[in-house]
C-alpha cells in the first residue's frame, strides 16, 4: 500500500498521522470521543427526563435568556472555525499563522466561559441552583460538564502552545495539536445539542 | 485524621525530594531494583502478570466473602452475619468479583496474549496500559479499604438509589463504592481503548481481520463494549457522588429526582458488562477447543459474526433487568424479544464448538477440561437466561435465588471456567513453566462438582420463594435442605481453589520449563516465540499467511514463521513512574472526598495534574535493543 | 516500527474555503433554530422535529468538514463514532421514554 | 468409554430425583404451586419455556457426549484430523432452529405480558393501596376505609387491584403463590392485579434490597371466602372501643398515648403501622407469631428481631407497665 513516499528529507503532508505513534494517537482519540458521546448522551437523557421537575423554582420557560445563549453559541461556533484554520496552518508548517489562530480560538473559548459563568451566577440569583431541585441538578450537571470540558480544553491548548513554541511543529507535537483540535470541535458538537435540547426546547416546552 | 497523616507523609516526602535532602545512592539503588522495575513497567507481558496477580488476590477476597455468606445461610436463624453486615458482604462480593476479579483477569489474559497473537512487539499505548492497571489496582484497594474505614458499601453491587443515598445508607460505605469504582472504571476504559487501537493498528503484515485468532476477536469486541458501556457507569457514579457529597437531587424523589434513572444508567452499562466478561471466555474456549482437538475452528466466519452481533445486541436489552419496575407492557415486550435474540448468536457459538471437536482428536489436558466443563454449564446458564427474559415469568424469578443461580452459572460456569482454561493454557507462555497436570485435574473436578452442588439447588430455592439478598429465611417452608446443600458445595470450590494455589506455588518452584510451542499443538502466533517471550516479543515481525498462522507454517513443513523484515535494532518504550504516581493521586483524591477531607482531595488532584503535565512535556523517545539472532533466522 | 507511515500521508493540504463554507452553513442553521423558537413562524408541532434535524445536520457538518471525516483513511474513525452515536441515541431515548 | 456414559446418566438421574423427591416447596410460598390466575399464567410460561429449554439442552448434551466419547485421543494412535472450515448447511440449521424455538416462546410471552398488564373494570374489583415502608407493609382499602398493616385480606375469586406506592427506598411486592412481583418505586404508582382461587394464607416477601431488615420484611395475604371477607371488612371498619375495659388496659392506654402514638398514629416523621386493630393480627411486625411472649421480645428490643427497624427499644418500662401496655394492645380488635 505504500503508494506514496515523499523524498525522505521532506516533511509529509499530514503531520498528525505521519508517524506510527501519531496514527495511534488520532485513532485512540476518536475512540475516546466515541466514549464521550455516550457520556454526554446519558447526561442529556437524565436532563430531559428531569427538566420539568423544577419544584418551586423557576421553570425553563421563565429562566432561559436566548439572547445570551445566541451570543455564546456564536462565540463557540466561530472558535470551531478558527481551530480548524489553525490546523490548516499547521499542515502548512506555518507556525506563526497556527499560533495566531490558536490564540483566537482560546480567546473565543474564554469569552464563552465568561458568558456561561455570568449566566450561572444569574440563575443562582433567581433561585435556580444545583441543589434546588432535580431540574437544577441535571441542568448544572449537563451544562457544567460541558463547561468543564471547555475549561480543560483551554488549559490543554495553552500548554500545547507552550510546547510548540519550544519545539516547533514536529511529528511529535502535530498529533497532539490535531487531537486537541478534534476535542475542540467535539465540544462544539455537544454545544449544538445543548442549545437545541436545553435552551430552545426549554422555551418550546 | 487519616487525611492529615496521609498529607503529612506526602508533604515530607516531596520536601525531601525537592530540597535534595535524600540519599542519591539510595535512589540509584531503588531505580535499579526489581520492585521499581515492576512498578514502572510498561511491558504488556509484565502488566499482564500484574493484572493476573491483582485479579487472583481479589478473587480470593471475593470468594472468602462468598464463603461467609454461605455459612450464614447454612441454616435458618443463623446469626453469624446479619442485617447490615450481610448486606456489606453481598455487595462487596458482587462488586469485587465482577470489577476486581473477573475483569482484571480478563485484562491479564488480553495483555499476555493479544499482542503475541497479532504479531506485535507491544500494545499501541504502553504508557496508558500501565496507567490502566494502576488505576484498577488503586481503585480496588480504595474500595476494600472501606472495611477498615467506617463500613463497606451495603446497597448491593447494583447500588440502587433510594437505598444508596445518604439518608438510607449513612456512613462512607457507598462513597467508597462510588469513588473506588470510578477510579477502577477509568482504568478499565483506558485499557479497552488501548486494545482497540492495538488490534487495529499493530497487526503484523498479512494478519487481516479475518485471520485474527478468535480470542483476539473477542478481546476486540469486549474492548468496544468497555469503551461504550463504561461512560454510562461513569455518569451514574458521578451523579450518585453529587447526590451524596454535594447535595444534588438526581435520585431523591422528594426533590423531583428519580430512582428509575439510576436503574437505567446502571443497566445501560450493566448488561454490556456481563458480555464484557463472557466474550473473552468465549474466545478462550474457541482457541483452547480447537487446539486440543487438533482441528481448525469450525465456522470461523460465523463465530466472528456471532461475536460482533452479541456485542451489538448487548446494548439493546438492558431493560430486562427492570421488568418489574412497572415500565409497561410495550417496553417489557420489546426488550424481551431483543433479549431472546441473543440466544441465536450464542447458540451458533456453542454448536460451532461442538463441531470443532467433531472429527478431531481430543486431548483432555487441563485447559481442555475446563473448556469441556464450560459447555454444558454455560448452556444451562444461558437457558435460564432465556427463561428470565420472558417478562411474565420474570415477575416470579426477579430478585429471587433463581436469578442468583442463573448468573453464577454464566459468571462462574462461564467466565471463571473460561478464565481458568485460559490461565492453564497460557501459563507456560506467561511464565515459561508448565502447570502441574494432575493438580490441575484435581482443581477442575473438585471445583466443578462443588460448583454444581452450590448453584444447582439455588434454582429451586428461587422457585420455592426465597428472595435474594436475604440474610436468613424461615424454617419449615422447604428451604433448609437446599440451602444446606448449597453451602456444602462451596467446600468443593474452596478445595479446588486451594489446589490451584498449591499448583502455582509448586510450579514457580520446580515446574518443568516450557517449550516455545508448550502444548505441541499450537496454532497461533504466540506459540512461535520462546516461553516466556523476550521483551521485544518477535525478533523479526512475522509474515502471516493465513488463519492459524503457525499451523499454516507447520502444514507447509516450516518450523518457524517467515519473517517480514530483516533483523535490526528494535525500539522499546521507556518505563515510567508517572502511571503509578497519577493513580496514587487519584487514590488520595478519592480518599479525601470520602472522608470529606478537602485538603487531601485537592492534594490528590494536584498530583494528578502534575502527572498529566509531566506526561505532556515528556518527550522520552524510548530506547533500542538489539535482538539476539534467532537460531534459525533470515529469509531465504 | 516496521510498517511505519506507509499510508495516509498522501492526502492533499486542505483549503480553508471548504471550512468557511461549512461554517456559514452552521451559522445559518443555528440562526434558523433560534428563529424557529423566537418567532411564531412555524406551527408548533413542527418546531421540535425541525430543531432536531438542524442539530443533526450541524453535527454532520462538523464531523465531515472540521473533523476531517471526509478524508481518506477515516474508515475506523467513522465506524466507531457512528457506533458511539448509535449507543448514545439508544441510551438517551431509553432513559427518556422507558 | 461406555462406562463414562452410564456414569453420567446415573449422576443426572440421582440429581433429578434428589430435587423432585420430597421438596416442591411450601404451598404457601412456592411459585410451583400457584393459587391464582396470574401465578397460573406465569407457571404455564415457565413450564413451556422449560420444555423448550430441555429439548435444546438434550440436543446439545447428546452431541456433546457423543463427541467427547467418540473423538477422544486413543492411546498409541496419532491421527491428523481433517482441517474442516465449516459447513454452511449446518450453520444455517443451527441458526434457523433456535429462531423458530424463540418465536414459539415469544408469542405467548408477549401475549401474557399484555394480559397481565390489564386492569380489570373498577366495579368488580377490590382495590388495595399498598405502601412499602422500611420494613413493613401498609394496606389501605379505599373502598372500605380500612387501614391495616402486615396482613391483607382479599376475597376469593375476585380480582384485586394492588396500587403500589412507596416513600422511602425501593421494595418489591411479591406473593409467590398468587403471582409475580411488582416493585415499589417512590414517586410512582404501580399497579398489579392478582386473585386467589382458593381460600388460604399466602406469604408475601419483599424482593428488593431495602436495607438491613430486608430479609424480614414479610407479610401475609389471607384469601377469605366472600362471606368471611365481608365480616372482616365490617369488623375492621367498626371503631375500637373508645374506653378501656379494665384498669390495666386503661393504664396501658395511657402509656401508649405517651410513648407510642407519635409514630403509630402518624404524626411523627417516622411512619409506623396502625395499631388500631393490632389484636386481630396473627404476627408481630410481620415475622413473629403473635403472642405475649413475642410481643415482649419485640418491644424490648425490636432491632434484635428485625435489624435496622425504625421502631425504638421500649426497655424503660417496668414489668407492670409493660404488661399493661401489652394488655392494652391486645385489646385492640
Ligand atoms: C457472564 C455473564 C452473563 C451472561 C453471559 C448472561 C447471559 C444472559 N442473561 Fe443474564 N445476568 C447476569 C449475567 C449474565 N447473563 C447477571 C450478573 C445478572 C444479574 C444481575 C443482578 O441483578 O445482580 C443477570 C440477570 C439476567 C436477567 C434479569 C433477571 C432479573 O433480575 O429478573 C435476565 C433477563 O432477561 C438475563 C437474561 C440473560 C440472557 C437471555 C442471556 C443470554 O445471553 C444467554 C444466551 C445463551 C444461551 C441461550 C445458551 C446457548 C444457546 C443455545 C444452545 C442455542 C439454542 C438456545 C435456544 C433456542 C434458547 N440475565
Ligand atoms: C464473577 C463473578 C462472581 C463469582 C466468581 C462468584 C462466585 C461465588 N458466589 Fe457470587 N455473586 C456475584 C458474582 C460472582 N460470584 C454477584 C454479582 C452477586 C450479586 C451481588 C448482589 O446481590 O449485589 C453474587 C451473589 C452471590 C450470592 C447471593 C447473595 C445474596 O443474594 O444474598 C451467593 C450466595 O450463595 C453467592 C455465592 C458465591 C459462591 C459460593 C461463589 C464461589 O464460586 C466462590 C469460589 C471461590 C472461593 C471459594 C475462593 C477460595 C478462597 C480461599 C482459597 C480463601 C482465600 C483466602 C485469603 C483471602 C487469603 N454469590
Ligand atoms: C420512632 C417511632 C416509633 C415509636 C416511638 C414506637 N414505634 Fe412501634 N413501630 C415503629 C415502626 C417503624 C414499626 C414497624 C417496624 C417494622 O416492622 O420494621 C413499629 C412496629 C410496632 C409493632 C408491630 C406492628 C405490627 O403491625 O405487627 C408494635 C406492636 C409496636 N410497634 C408497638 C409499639 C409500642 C407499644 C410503642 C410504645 C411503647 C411503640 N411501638 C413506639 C415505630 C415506632
Ligand atoms: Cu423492603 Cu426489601
Ligand atoms: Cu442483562
Amino acid at each position: 500500500m505504500a503508494n506514496h513516499t515523499d523524498s525522505s528529507t521532506e516533511m509529509p503532508n499530514h503531520l498528525e498521522t505521519a508517524t506510527f505513534e501519531g496514527k495511534n494517537k488520532v485513532l485512540g482519540f476518536w475512540l475516546f470521543l466515541g466514549a464521550e458521546t455516550v457520556l454526554f448522551a446519558c447526561l442529556f437523557g437524565t436532563y430531559l427526563a428531569l427538566r420539568n421537575q423544577s419544584l418551586d423554582g423557576p421553570t425553563t420557560q421563565e429562566l432561559f435568556d436566548l439572547k445570551l445563549v445566541a451570543l455564546a453559541t456564536a462565540l463557540l461556533l466561530t472558535s470551531s472555525l478558527t481551530s480548524v484554520l489553525s490546523m490548516i496552518k499547521m499542515n502548512e508548517r506555518n507556525m506563526k499563522g497556527m499560533i495566531t489562530w490558536l490564540v483566537i480560538t482560546l480567546a473565543l473559548g474564554l469569552g464563552f466561559l465568561v458568558l456561561e459563568i455570568y449566566e450561572f451566577l444569574h440563575y443562582v440569583h433567581e433561585g435556580h441552583t444545583f441543589m434546588s431541585s432535580a431540574f437544577g441538578s441535571s441542568f448544572y450537571a449537563l451544562v457544567g460538564t460541558h463547561g468543564a470540558h471547555v475549561t480543560f480544553g483551554i488549559i490543554w491548548i495553552t500548554t500545547l502552545i507552550i510546547q510548540v513554541l519550544k519545539r516547533g511543529i514536529t511529528t511529535e507535537t502535530a498529533p497532539k495539536l490535531f487531537v486537541s483540535s478534534l476535542y475542540w470541535h467535539f465540544i462544539d458538537v455537544v454545544w449544538v445539542f445543548i442549545f437545541t435540547l436545553v435552551y430552545l426546547l426549554g422555551k418550546v416546552g | 485524621m487519616a487525611t492529615l497523616i496521609v498529607l503529612l507523609v506526602l508533604v515530607l516526602f516531596l520536601a525531601a525530594i525537592f530540597t535534595g535532602g535524600y540519599n542519591r545512592q539510595f535512589l540509584e539503588r531503588m531505580r535499579n531494583s526489581r520492585t521499581w522495575d515492576w512498578l514502572t513497567t510498561v511491558d504488556h507481558k509484565k502488566i499482564g502478570i500484574l493484572y493476573l496477580m491483582g485479579g487472583l488476590l481479589f478473587f480470593l477476597i471475593g470468594g472468602l466473602e462468598a464463603i461467609f455468606m454461605r455459612l450464614q445461610l447454612f441454616a435458618p436463624g443463623n446469626d453469624l452475619f446479619v442485617g447490615r453486615t450481610f448486606n456489606e458482604l453481598l455487595t462487596m462480593h458482587g462488586t469485587t468479583m465482577i470489577f476486581l476479579a473477573a475483569m482484571p483477569l480478563i485484562f491479564a489474559i488480553m495483555n499476555a496474549v493479544v499482542p503475541l497473537q497479532i504479531g506485535a512487539r507491544d500494545v499501541a499505548f504502553p504508557f496508558l496500559n500501565a496507567l490502566g492497571f494502576w488505576l484498577f489496582f488503586f481503585g480496588g484497594v480504595l474500595l476494600n479499604l472501606s472495611w477498615i474505614f467506617g463500613g463497606a458499601p451495603d446497597a448491593g453491587w447494583t447500588s440502587y438509589t433510594g437505598l444508596a443515598l445518604n439518608q438510607y445508607s449513612p456512613g462512607p460505605g457507598v462513597d467508597f463504592y462510588v469513588l473506588g469504582l470510578q477510579i477502577a472504571g477509568i482504568g478499565t476504559l483506558i485499557g479497552g481503548l488501548n486494545f482497540i487501537v492495538t488490534i487495529i493498528n499493530m497487526r503484523a503484515p498479512g494478519m487481516t481481520f479475518l485471520r485474527l485468532p478468535l480470542f483476539t476477536w473477542t478481546a476486540f469486541v469486549t474492548s468496544g463494549l468497555v469503551l461504550f458501556a463504561f461512560p454510562a457507569f461513569t455518569v451514574a457514579l458521578l451523579l450518585l457522588m453529587f447526590d451524596r457529597l454535594f447535595g444534588s437531587n438526581f435520585f431523591d424523589h422528594a426533590m423531583g429526582g428519580s430512582t428509575v434513572i439510576w436503574e437505567h444508567l446502571f443497566w445501560i452499562f450493566g448488561h454490556p458488562e456481563v458480555y464484557i466478561v463472557i466474550l473473552p471466555a468465549f474466545g478462550i474456549m474457541s482457541d483452547v477447543i480447537s487446539t486440543f482437538s487438533k482441528k481448525r475452528l469450525f465456522g470461523y466466519n460465523s463465530m466472528v459474526f456471532a461475536t460482533v452481533l452479541i456485542g451489538f445486541l448487548g446494548f439493546m436489552v438492558w431493560v430486562h433487568h427492570m421488568f418489574t419496575v412497572g415500565l409497561g407492557a410495550i417496553s417489557n415486550s420489546v426488550f424481551a424479544v431483543a433479549t431472546m435474540a441473543i440466544a441465536v448468536p450464542t447458540g451458533i457459538k456453542v454448536f460451532n464448538w461442538l463441531f470443532t471437536m467433531w472429527g478431531g482428536e481430543i486431548q483432555f489436558k487441563t485447559p481442555m477440561l475446563w473448556a469441556v466443563g464450560f459447555i454444558p454449564t454455560f448452556v444451562i446458564g444461558g437457558m435460564t437466561g432465556v427463561m428470565l427474559a420472558l417478562p411474565p415469568a420474570d415477575y416470579q424469578y426477579q430478585d429471587s435465588y433463581f436469578v442468583v443461580a442463573h448468573f453464577h452459572y454464566v459468571l462462574v460456569g462461564g467466565t471463571v471456567f473460561g478464565l481458568f482454561a485460559g490461565i492453564y493454557y497460557w501459563w507456560p507462555k506467561m511464565f515459561g513453566k508448565m502447570l502441574n497436570e494432575s493438580l490441575g485435574k484435581w482443581h477442575f473436578w473438585t471445583f466443578l462438582i462443588g460448583f454444581h452442588l452450590t448453584f444447582f439447588p439455588q434454582h429451586f430455592l428461587g422457585l420455592f420463594g426465597m428472595p435474594r439478598r436475604v440474610f436468613t429465611y424461615q424454617t419449615n417452608v422447604g428451604l433448609e435442605r437446599l440451602n444446606e446443600i448449597s453451602t456444602i458445595g462451596v467446600a468443593g470450590m474452596l478445595i479446588g481453589t486451594i489446589f490451584f494455589l498449591v499448583n502455582i506455588i509448586y510450579t514457580l518452584r520446580k515446574g518443568p520449563k516450557a517449550e516455545a510451542d508448550a502444548w505441541g499443538l499450537g496454532r497461533t502466533l504466540e506459540w512461535s516465540i520462546p516461553s516466556p517471550p523476550p521483551e521485544y516479543n518477535f525478533a523479526q515481525t512475522p509474515l502471516v499467511r493465513g488463519f492459524d498462522a503457525l499451523w499454516v507454517e507447520k502444514e507447509a513443513g516450516n518450523k518457524t514463521m517467515t519473517p517480514a523484515e530483516p533483523l535490526g535494532s528494535i525500539h522499546m518504550p521507556s518505563p515510567s513512574y508517572i502511571p503509578i504516581m497519577m493513580s496514587l493521586g487519584f487514590f488520595i483524591a478519592g480518599f479525601g472526598f470520602i472522608v470529606r477531607g478537602i485538603p487531601a482531595a485537592v492534594f490528590g488532584l494536584i498530583i494528578v495534574f502534575a502527572a498529566l503535565f509531566l506526561r505532556s512535556f515528556d518527550y522520552d523517545r524510548g530506547y533500542h535493543v538489539e535482538p539476539e539472532d534467532p537460531e534459525k533466522g533470515g529469509k531465504e | 516500527m516496521a510498517k511505519e507511515s506507509n499510508q495516509a500521508i498522501s492526502r492533499k493540504p486542505e483549503s480553508a474555503m471548504k471550512h468557511i463554507l461549512s461554517f456559514v452553513l452552521m451559522i445559518a442553521f443555528t440562526a434558523a433554530s433560534f428563529f424557529l423558537v423566537m418567532s411564531d413562524a412555524v406551527p408548533s408541532g413542527w418546531v421540535i422535529p425541525l430543531l432536531l434535524i438542524f442539530a443533526v445536520v450541524q453535527v454532520f457538518l462538523q464531523l465531515f468538514t472540521f473533523m476531517h471525516l471526509d478524508q481518506k483513511g477515516s474508515a475506523y474513525y467513522t465506524i466507531f463514532i457512528i457506533f458511539g452515536i448509535f449507543v448514545a441515541v439508544i441510551s438517551a431515548v431509553g432513559i427518556l421514554l422507558m | 468409554m461406555e462406562r463414562l456414559r452410564i456414569w453420567r446418566i446415573g449422576l443426572l438421574i440421582s440429581l433429578v430425583t434428589l430435587f423432585l423427591a420430597g421438596c416442591s416447596g411450601d404451598p404457601s410460598l412456592s411459585v410451583l404451586d400457584p393459587k391464582g390466575s396470574a401465578g397460573e399464567i406465569q407457571l404455564n410460561l415457565i413450564y413451556w419455556s422449560l420444555i423448550l429449554m430441555t429439548v435444546v439442552f438434550v440436543i446439545v448434551i447428546t452431541i456433546f457426549v457423543y463427541v467427547l466419547v467418540r473423538y477422544r485421543k486413543r492411546k498409541g494412535k496419532d491421527i491428523m484430523p481433517e482441517q474442516v472450515h465449516g459447513s454452511t448447511k449446518l450453520e444455517i440449521i443451527w441458526t434457523v432452529i433456535p429462531i423458530a424455538a424463540l418465536i414459539a416462546l415469544a408469542i405467548p410471552t408477549v401475549q401474557y405480558t399484555f394480559e397481565l398488564a390489564e386492569t380489570p373494570p373498577a366495579e368488580d374489583t377490590v382495590i388495595i393501596d399498598v405502601t412499602g415502608h422500611q420494613y413493613w407493609w401498609e394496606f389501605k382499602y379505599p373502598q372500605y376505609g380500612i387501614t391495616t398493616a402486615q396482613e391483607a385480606h382479599i376475597p376469593v375469586g375476585k380480582k384485586v387491584l394492588f396500587r403500589i406506592h412507596g416513600e422511602d427506598v425501593l421494595h418489591s411486592f411479591w406473593v409467590p403463590s398468587l403471582g409475580g412481583k411488582m416493585d415499589v418505586v417512590p414517586g410512582r404508582v404501580n399497579t398489579m392485579t392478582l386473585d386467589a382461587k382458593q381460600p388460604g394464607m399466602y406469604q408475601g416477601k419483599c424482593a428488593e434490597l431495602c436495607g438491613s431488615g430486608h430479609a424480614l420484611m414479610d407479610f401475609k395475604v389471607f384469601a377469605d371466602k366472600q362471606g368471611d371477607f365481608d365480616k372482616w371488612t365490617a369488623s375492621m371498619k367498626q371503631p375500637v372501643a373508645s374506653v378501656s375495659a379494665t384498669s390495666s388496659e386503661a393504664n396501658g392506654e395511657k402509656i401508649f398515648k405517651q410513648n407510642c402514638i407519635g409514630c403509630h398514629a402518624g404524626v411523627s416523621q417516622i411512619k409506623a403501622p396502625n395499631l388500631n386493630k393490632f389484636a386481630t393480627r396473627s404476627t408481630i411486625a410481620g415475622i413473629l407469631p403473635h403472642n405475649e411472649q413475642n410481643l415482649k421480645i419485640w418491644l424490648k428490643n425490636p432491632q434484635a428481631v428485625k435489624p435496622g427497624t425504625l421502631m425504638p427499644k421500649i426497655d424503660y418500662l417496668n414489668k407492670d407497665e409493660l404488661n399493661d401496655l401489652i394488655k392494652y394492645l391486645d385489646s385492640r380488635k
